[in-house]
């Protein structure tokens, strides 16, 4: 991952505004407290809540003990009785030991017997860090297939609070996937008034009459990258952001699509069974006849997330995969 | 059964209400194994026959505004905290007027509005889920309490430890309690755990334990009192085992063989409807023509509530679909 | 799901067949072993290994306490160490609680530090049994996503049988899906000698001219049933039975749909982000060209499974949904 | 530290062993903290600086055919089961010659043939895979044993519960241990666990505990020693606290100035090495050009493999894609 450094305008960075989104709802409403492994005295792995333990008191910036099922089931609890509880995991990939609260309590709960669980949870996730196998997860895919999950990825520091203030303001669990590749590589000059993002909704990044390319998180910013090199040889790529996974805009994809008639799916997580295979599938079976050529998928190989450099740079997407794909479709 | 209850120490017209409570959840239950046994109930149906005692004793305990996640064996916290038999017949027959409309079965039902947290079936995973009901309490300066529990299989589960843990290090306002009725649908403790009590387990958390015995409903009553009293103070989590037995099968269509015969008969002596009565009458609060009257009233509100679940309308396949999310209005203030 | 009685010659059940492989596989290799919760004096929640705690001692047929992450563990260090475990979960349901033993540990221990983990875990799931949400959930569509896991999914006595030896004898980890609808409605007379079901390998179970139905599990009864009811309405259905989930049989799946140019997909696991999507995705990515319509899914909705009989009827794919789907394909 | 170690019943060649272990540990660890300042190292560097003699004196007391599944600051176990520091540093710095070959970085490697178990982040996840590693010898009638630990954080897991339990009701020969440094990345015990002794853990497992100074390598080992016999004859598993402080940040870039000072300079007197440094000389085993001796030949040995692993090729990008499924001849025997 080479790129995210076009957008480098304004101040704040992509993980300020995370913590900027946090503060503000904490003192908007008092419902609004956050708990995870290290987040008080220390501030977070990433800095995130750093102040925070001094502004909102131990209660509200609550450290738990190491135990992702615990506190996900706790921020459950307390999310039931009427407070908005925002938990962080410390790297997405320990989100797996916090899978069955996830999918089998906070998915279900209103489903079955009809009680909201306003809850987020922030898992910093991707790869180009070298963390390796179990510090670079893109975990979305198995949530992806779990009813009663909302999703989140932002791509810019405007999103990441936007979005995280409408998580928080949601009444259902929402799985909040923040890069962390991109935390201190993108900044922003974000507005001084309160807004949010509304969930389920996608922004075009950049209209193109050629080829449509749907993706998320950091993997936005190597299609822009892209979409500049493509431009140069003529061809017009236009970058849809997803922002939201679930509920997913298709709106916004299939207006895409129609109108260049040639899709792209990117994403940092794995390619089998990853988001871009919904995606295809939704298209094939409500675009069909908009189509004039394949629908090409830009995702890593089925393997972990390997640490070494070369590794990592191998299993990563490039700005080369979609420029050929990009010209690939185009030519069809 | 460390601590002789003093059942001179409850009111009467509470030991009276719990009296009708082992009653009428003896009477739900009966009727829905009928109906289990003539083919109208799918599904399983786990019932709390001959361990009454616990769920009536400790709801009782509760005051209304405190929350319970009740274990899958607590017919008796349901009809306390106000699921008519009507209600929780229609769950069992997946009516419409079921707590959960039909999307689920049996005893996976709740209510937030009666402060029933909804069981969920994979054990355990609700202690950690009370232990955050008891931080929001305590966040925001309400004197509630939690009160949570699983068996003696659930124990074992990664998910009692987390809580467990929790709670003791925060000193939430919750209660535990795990009712050891000897088995896991047909795993005896001993290959459940290598300790002789269930409540050696708090030991591993700092947290307060007490042995309870389970088929009595005045010593479940006072032990939860006091347990929650503590937890309401301030004082922090305690962790209750009931000692009782599984007098029935896992669940109903379960013929348990694998319990020895004599072990049922020794515990069929102690069954806590028996035992409540002789406490009444001791205590001069009832004799056998005010038994057989409650039983009565129990049976008629039961058959009162078949026939209501009877005639509900089931819903219709297209509510499938509703419910997945919620909505803003639906959050608890 | 009214289907699965069209099988009905012979005297082996499905579940039957699941017992006798077991039983010939720890005959056959004494490093074979079994646990998992009421195993043995039980003789498991659905009776598979009833007789086997007597045939083969405890400490092959070990009952564990309530604790699925824990002898998922415990059979991943044994598989390690040279043995050979199949562990039941007692539903499919409660792999959740395993879910972090299965995807970190098992699936990525060869790939981080090569060491191999020849692991089964059986897991009787799906739906049409009354079971509400937690005893009829689809897991597959997580572990579809993990990679390094073999994914296994019989639909007949004969293959429940061949694969379930096929991936005990397989130096892998994997996931073996019986799905408990089928454990006594379906009967075959089974070879007498010992033979395996590769794993990897499809079969096509109906060859057709007109439509390819790609389809597991239960759900391939259903879709003979519908290819019955086409076929009178002169729509030649082929009936793909996927059988392996991972790895995928992808060429008896394009050599299907080159011959159709029209394909449908049926699961019984939720649409969105289902196995459905990634075949789907497949075929748009590498036969495009020979498509002739939309491919279309058939799949449940995004909920939960629902309790009540009305409800759960509604939720599963139905005969009338295949023929529905066919039809409109056929004539596009 | 209930058992004062008795160092004479110790071979004087085994006690000189674990010092120069001491030694090495140290010297590969502050080179990789070096190369880590220097930028030659991504991803997180966990040391065991000041708790190098719980891994010497464990591993030290485990035969050959035992299995470890270590903690994430067991750096001496890997040098003493053959992870030469030429290989140790190739994995810090990803190359083709570590024990992953470049697919894992830092304490994440392992070799079933030298009885290692890879390392996996999520703590404890390894807990139950011991268990099954010993059960595993037991199904075969082995005597061996598993030897698997975690930190004072780890133990607050899910599976560290499972694993304990499951590992006493079956009386499997695994010892299990905690590294309990006071701090898991700035969590103080005290926010982890409402108990003054992780050992009181064991009690919810009916397992036997023992707190052992885990900076006196004798110690280690002798504790080990005992638990490791006692597991290997059939009595089942041991749980055993080191006690001990983590002396450098969580990570190299973690500067840890939640860690009062005082509490530092207290530890830094019972630094292992200056222990074991001081036993050698109250025996008579060796003295301080003995102990500079076999500082530098640890300096050497650590050089060799710096210098080894730096001109060590790195992987190629292709590799990525090797190694995902097993083939059978990789399984065990
Ligand atoms: C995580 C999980 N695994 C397995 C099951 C299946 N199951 C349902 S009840 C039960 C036994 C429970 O035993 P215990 O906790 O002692 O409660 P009891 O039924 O004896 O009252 C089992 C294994 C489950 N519900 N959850
Ligand atoms: C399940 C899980 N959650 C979070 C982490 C992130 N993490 C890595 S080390 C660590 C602290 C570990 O503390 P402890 O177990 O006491 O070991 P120590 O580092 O103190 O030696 C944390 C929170 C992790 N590795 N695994
Ligand atoms: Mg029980
Ligand atoms: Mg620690």
């Amino acid at each position: 991952m080479t790129s995210a450094t076009a957008v480098q305008e304004g101040q704040t960075t992509y993980v300020d505004a995370i913590s900027q989104a946090l503060d503000e709802e904490m003192t908007r409403d008092e419902r609004v407290f956050l708990m995870g492994e290290d987040i008080g005295a220390y501030g977070g792995a990433f800095k995130v809540t750093q102040g925070f333990l001094e502004k909102y008191g131990e209660w509200r910036v609550l450290d738990t003990p190491l135990s992702e099922s615990g506190f996900v089931g706790a921020a459950i609890g307390a999310a039931m009785m009427g407070l908005r509880p925002v938990v962080e995991m410390q790297f997405a990939d320990f989100i797996s030991c916090a899978f069955d609260q996830i999918t089998e309590v906070a998915a279900k709960n209103h489903y079955r017997w009809g009680a909201a669980v306003p809850l987020v949870i922030r898992a910093p996730f991707g790869g180009g860090v070298h963390g390796g196998p179990f510090h670079s997860e893109c975990p979305e895919g198995w949530f992806f297939h779990s009813p009663g999950l909302k999703i989140v990825a932002p791509s810019t520091p405007y999103d990441a609070k936007g979005l995280l203030k409408a998580a928080i303001r949601d009444p259902n669990p929402v799985l909040y996937f923040e890069h962390k590749f991109l935390y201190r590589r993108i900044k922003a000059t974000l507005p001084q008034e309160d807004y949010i993002v509304p969930l389920g909704k996608a922004e075009v990044k950049r209209a193109g009459r050629d080829v449509s390319l749907i993706t998320y998180g950091a993997m936005v910013h190597l299609a822009l990258e892209a979409a500049e090199l493509l431009h140069q040889e003529g061809i017009d790529l236009e970058v849809v952001d997803l922002r939201t996974l679930i509920p997913l805009d298709k709106e916004t994809i299939y207006t895409s699509v129609r109108k260049t008639s040639k899709a792209i799916i990117l994403h940092e997580d794995n390619k089998t069974g990853g988001i871009g295979a919904e995606i295809s599938a939704l298209l094939t079976e409500d675009c069909f006849e908009c189509l004039d050529g394949p629908i090409l998928r830009i995702a890593p190989p089925d393997t972990p997330v390997p640490f070494s450099t070369p590794l990592e740079e191998f299993f990563l997407p490039k700005v080369s995969d979609i420029v050929a794909g990009a010209k690939k479709l185009a030519a069809y | 059964m460390n601590q002789a209850p003093v059942a001179q120490d409850i009111k009467r017209s509470d030991l009276l209400e719990m009296y009708y409570y082992l009653r009428l959840t003896r009477s739900v239950e009966d009727r829905i194994t009928a109906l289990y046994r003539q083919g109208r109930i799918v599904g399983g149906v786990y019932t709390s026959h001959g361990m009454e005692a616990i769920a009536v004793g400790y709801a009782s305990a509760l005051n209304p505004e405190d929350v319970i996640a009740p274990f899958h064996r607590d017919m008796g916290a349901f009809l306390i905290r106000g699921f008519s038999p009507g209600e929780i017949i229609s769950q069992y027959l997946g009516k419409q007027a079921g707590p959960t409309k039909g999307k689920d079965g049996n005893v996976h039902m709740g209510d937030l509005k009666r402060g029933v947290i909804g069981f969920v079936s994979h054990l355990a995973d609700n202690m950690p889920v009370a232990a955050g009901a008891a931080l929001a309490f305590k966040i925001r300066g309400e004197s509630r309490v939690a009160f949570a529990g699983t068996g003696d299989g659930g124990t074992s589960r990664g998910d009692f430890h987390e809580a467990m843990n929790f709670a003791a290090v925060r000193k939430l306002p919750v209660v535990y309690f795990c009712t050891n009725n000897q088995y896991a649908y047909s795993t005896p403790v001993r290959y459940q755990m290598a300790i002789a009590d269930v409540v050696e387990r708090a030991k591993a958390y700092g947290m307060p334990g007490e042995i309870v015995d389970g088929n009595d409903v005045a010593a479940v009553y006072l032990a939860s009192k006091r347990a929650i009293a503590k937890a309401r103070s301030g004082g922090g989590p305690t962790f209750l085992e009931f000692k009782t037995m599984r007098m029935h099968g896992h669940s109903e269509h379960d013929a348990a063989t694998y319990v020895p015969r004599a072990l049922l008969e020794q515990w069929k002596a102690k069954d806590p409807i028996v035992r409540a009565e002789r406490l009444l009458a001791q205590l001069g609060y009832g004799d056998e023509s005010y038994f057989h009257e409650v039983g009565e009233r129990a049976k008629k509100e039961v058959e009162a509530g078949t026939a209501f679940a009877e005639q509900s309308p089931l819903p219709e396949g297209p509510e499938t679909l509703v419910g997945v999310f919620a909505t803003e209005n639906e959050v608890l203030p």
